[in-house]
């Protein structure tokens, strides 16, 4: 297989999922199109990747079609995904909840739009409480990790099926618009193959691939009537959770080492803050900044110990404040934490963030 | 001659197949679920892949299809059987893959999922179950429910003003190019167990021609949401739905290719 | 002329008692008996073996597979 | 070096494409880069911008305030972006169809009439590339090698015979782009 992996290309956050799908061995894509993230199947149709690595593109009739393939496709321990923004990822909600409840391995990327409703096509974060709390119904988590680069894209695309595959969850790429349309420099992953039938068995017991003389049968199922069983199945997922929480937490910290102040934002606001720090630095304010990677789990233990240092926290977002919750659940009350969001698709610039820092933390 | 000569492996002419399990199904009495399960059984079996077929069982009576043939099943979310089917069969082109699905989950919630699977021709077979009620959540009105028919949500019977006519579903996809076999068949009698159990070996094959899709349209009873006895039922099935639903093939590409 | 000879036998905890191979039996062979399986379902059984001609019309019939045929030539 | 770039103009002008090249010449000379277009519901029509930063540092905003350079191809997007650009920075704008002309004093102002020419040349399709030229005049941050070969690796293979059409517009717009005098 071509081992071009080093090349610096640049290209589209949507078309850096695309080829990193590809690259780290996705068994199949099903998805319906829909602005602003088209392009990643657009790219996945261009590359053809059944001609290299037997990965199956389908174009469903609908988001609702194309999250149940991905549930039959991770029922016989493909590696699968779908792509949407969040009208179609709101359609979706049943399936996600459905895997989740199945104990399925999968990956939904939303590059989130406006809402509510049909909304805009301009690039929000709005859908944080939809992924991170379980938009779908019942008890159940899904580990959300959230892009800021068209590196991130690739990069992260890779880590979401990881983290599918290791906790048998449905998991979610949440970027937004802007880094699903805007082009950056990105060195794209290594080859991965596609597992063989024989290497899922070992890996993944409980695929339905056709059950071998002998065995019993495996059946993929979100259903028990029996409510103590349902209550063990939901033990069986929260233990998993658990354990998430422990062990995956992502973030990114920059200029926090001597911060009095510290946004905490994620995605294309992330890198508007960065911008907002450099501001308030120039201007002589220790500003920092705080970037969850995993918004689900989320950083709880970095903030609860930035609390302890720091004179306040901003959270901005392209929403009506969302992320902001979590952020003061952690700081439980020790310093005051403060919101700054556009909603609608406008996109906060770096002055509007360091402004919002000045007018509500240090005056 | 005493019974006891006469029950011996040596005589034996018929006996359940080894793909149904043992499990009481949890089917109400005489239902005709439990002679397709049967059905099912028999012809994997009979094409010996029982290690090479997967099933996608649907939200309704039959939700717990999975835990009666001794076979690898994912239960679907309702009416989204075909898509995790095509989805399954794509990356496991070699496998027999089936959905069983009754006449809310095809005809009604799962009609988009149904009709694009099939204008794809995904190479599955689709069993349908139309007993024209929504069985398992108390006898309410399906899509299927003949005009006049009383059910829960129509208890002065289905009326086309307010409900429209009931939809004959196979009739609307043997119209797609993708589908290669459309059968409508019963369970009622001796004959028409065999000829359904013929129709469903076909529709099987046909499937490993990677063909399109194939449909088994199963015209069955719900006494207990028809509140009937299930003679009763069956007897009523013949007088009333055969008209709506007559039995027979409505389409075999193959079939007509060969003459 | 050969003659066949049958007898079924039922899976008696399995019967629900639905009636339908009563009903398909051409020759009248099984009835619903008066006592009752585990699940209080009357079950199926022969009340004229002796008719029985190991057709196997009871078992194709039989939503719950509980019926086995068998069948001599004499 | 950090070079902060707004194209603006109607959708149709090359302005997406225009901003592609310039960030595949980046790219080709070993910058960091980023693009941004403002993506409407339009297909063609439209208004349209697109942001790049050509830059030696990690780029951390994507989204700006202001600019270093604004490219201006219409008289909305001269009214819109002219007030965006940074103290001691660059305005470029296309003189066709204007009827109010830039104003401000502390900012360098250049005049291009890339549309008038490439009508009268009959090359309308290459009307950004004249406008780029004009740029890489005043402003030489990247080299024109760089940015044939950023051109080359942008257009589809097909197309490559219009490489040396797009190399004679940029020399075009060296010469076209003029001071402007408020």
């Amino acid at each position: 297989m071509k081992k071009d992996s080093e090349e610096i290309m640049l290209m589209k956050g949507n078309e850096a999922i695309a080829h990193a799908a590809i690259r780290c061995g996705c068994d199949g894509y099903f998805g319906y199109p829909i602005t602003p993230q088209s392009e990643v199947m657009e790219t996945l149709m261009e590359l053809e990747p059944w001609n290299t690595t037997g990965m199956v593109v389908l174009q469903a009739e609908s988001e609702v079609a194309s999250i149940n393939m991905v549930y039959g496709a991770a029922g016989c321990g493909k590696k699968a995904m779908t792509s949407s923004s969040s009208p179609g990822v709101s359609l979706m909600q049943e399936g996600i909840s459905y895997m989740a409840g199945a104990e399925l391995p999968g990956v939904i990327v939303n590059v989130m739009r406006g809402g509510p409703g049909l909304g805009t096509i301009q690039p929000s974060q709005a859908d944080y409480f939809q992924a991170v709390k379980g938009g779908g119904h019942g008890d159940y988590k899904m580990p959300t990790l959230a892009p800021a680069s068209v590196q991130e894209m690739a990069d992260l695309t890779v880590l979401a099926f990881d983290l599918a595959f290791k906790y048998r969850t449905p998991t979610m790429l949440l970027a937004d618009g802007i880094i699903g349309q805007m082009m950056e420099k990105v060195v794209l992953p290594p080859y991965q193959s596609r597992l063989t039938e024989d290497e899922i068995r070992v890996k993944c017991p409980w695929a339905t691939l056709g059950k071998p003389h002998g065995k019993k049968p495996n059946y993929i199922t979100s259903l028990e009537l029996l409510s103590e069983d349902m209550e063990n199945l939901n033990k069986r997922l929260q233990a998993r959770y658990r354990i998430l929480e422990k062990e995956e937490v992502r973030f990114e910290e920059i200029a926090c080492e001597d911060a009095d102040y510290v946004f905490v934002a994620f995605g294309i606001s992330a890198r508007v803050c960065q911008k907002a720090v450099e501001i308030a630095r120039s201007e002589g304010i220790k500003a920092g900044l705080l970037r969850p990677i995993t918004l689900y789990p989320f950083p709880v233990e970095k903030i609860k110990e930035l609390s302890n240092r720091v004179k306040g926290f901003i959270s901005v977002e392209l929403s009506a404040g969302q992320m902001v919750e979590d952020v003061r659940l952690a700081v439980n009350g020790k310093v005051p934490v403060e919101f700054y969001g556009r909603m609608g698709g406008v996109v906060p610039s770096p002055n509007e963030a360091f402004n919002a820092l000045k007018d509500k933390l240090i005056q | 001659m005493k019974v006891t000569d006469i029950v011996n492996p040596a005589n034996l002419v018929y006996k359940k197949n080894s793909v149904l399990n043992d499990l009481p199904m949890h089917y109400c009495p005489g239902c005709s679920h439990g002679v397709v399960h049967k059905l099912l059984g028999d012809i994997i079996e009979e094409l010996d892949i029982q290690e090479q077929t997967i099933g996608v069982a649907p939200v309704g009576c039959a939700v717990f299809a999975y835990k009666y043939l001794d076979i690898d099943w994912q239960q679907a979310a309702h009416g989204r059987a075909p898509a995790l089917a095509t989805a399954i069969k794509r990356l496991l082109p070699d496998r027999y893959v089936f959905t069983y699905q009754g006449d809310g989950d095809l005809a009604a919630i799962g009609s988009a999922e149904t009709l694009h699977a099939c204008n794809r021709g995904e190479n599955i077979v689709i069993i349908y179950i139309n007993n024209g009620i929504y069985g398992m959540t108390g006898g309410q009105m399906a899509p299927t429910t003949l005009l006049g028919m009383k059910s829960t949500t129509s208890p002065k019977g289905r009326m086309y003003e307010r409900d429209g006519n009931p939809l004959d579903m196979p009739k609307l996809l043997a119209g797609l190019d993708g589908v290669c076999y459309v059968t409508r068949q019963a369970v009622h009698t001796v004959g028409a167990v065999k000829k359904c159990r013929r129709a469903i070996k076909k529709a099987f094959e046909y499937s490993a021609l990677n063909r399109g899709t194939s449909i088994v349209e199963v015209v069955s009873t719900c006494n207990s949401g028809w509140k009937l006895t299930p003679d009763g039922a069956n007897k009523w099935m013949v007088e009333n739905m055969f008209s709506q639903y007559p039995l027979g093939d409505i389409k075999d590409t193959i079939q007509t290719e060969k003459k | 002329m050969a003659k066949l000879v049958g007898s079924i036998k039922v899976d008696i905890q399995k019967c629900k008692g639905c009636d339908l191979c009563v009903v398909a039996c051409p020759l009248d062979v099984i009835t619903l008996s008066k006592d009752a399986n585990t699940k209080g379902y009357n079950f199926a059984h022969m009340v004229n073996p002796d008719a029985c001609t190991g057709c196997s019309a009871c078992a194709e019939v039989c939503p719950e597979a509980c019926i086995t045929v068998y069948r001599v030539r004499v | 070096m950090t070079e902060e770039i707004i194209i603006a103009g109607f959708g149709g002008q090359g302005v997406l494409s225009m901003g592609k090249i310039l960030a595949y010449s980046g790219l080709v000379q070993g910058k960091e880069v980023s693009w941004i277009p403002s993506y409407g519901p339009e297909q063609r029509g439209g208004t349209a911008n697109v942001t790049v930063i050509l830059s030696d540092e990690r780029i951390s905003s994507p989204v700006l305030n202001t600019y270093d350079t604004a490219i201006t191809l219409n008289q909305p997007s001269l009214d819109r972006f002219e007030n965006l650009v940074k103290p001691g920075g660059t305005l470029i704008f296309d003189g066709n169809g204007l009827s109010k002309m830039p104003s401000r004093k502390d900012i360098n102002i250049y005049q291009i009439n890339a549309t008038e020419y490439s009508i009268a040349h009959n090359v309308t399709k290459a009307m950004n590339m004249i406008i780029l030229g004009g740029l890489l005049k005043v402003k030489p941050i990247i080299e024109v090698d760089n940015v044939l070969l950023g051109l080359k690796k942008t257009l589809p293979e097909r197309h490559h015979h219009l490489l040396p059409m797009n190399e004679q517009a940029i020399k075009a717009g060296m010469e076209l782009i003029q001071v402007f005098t408020v």
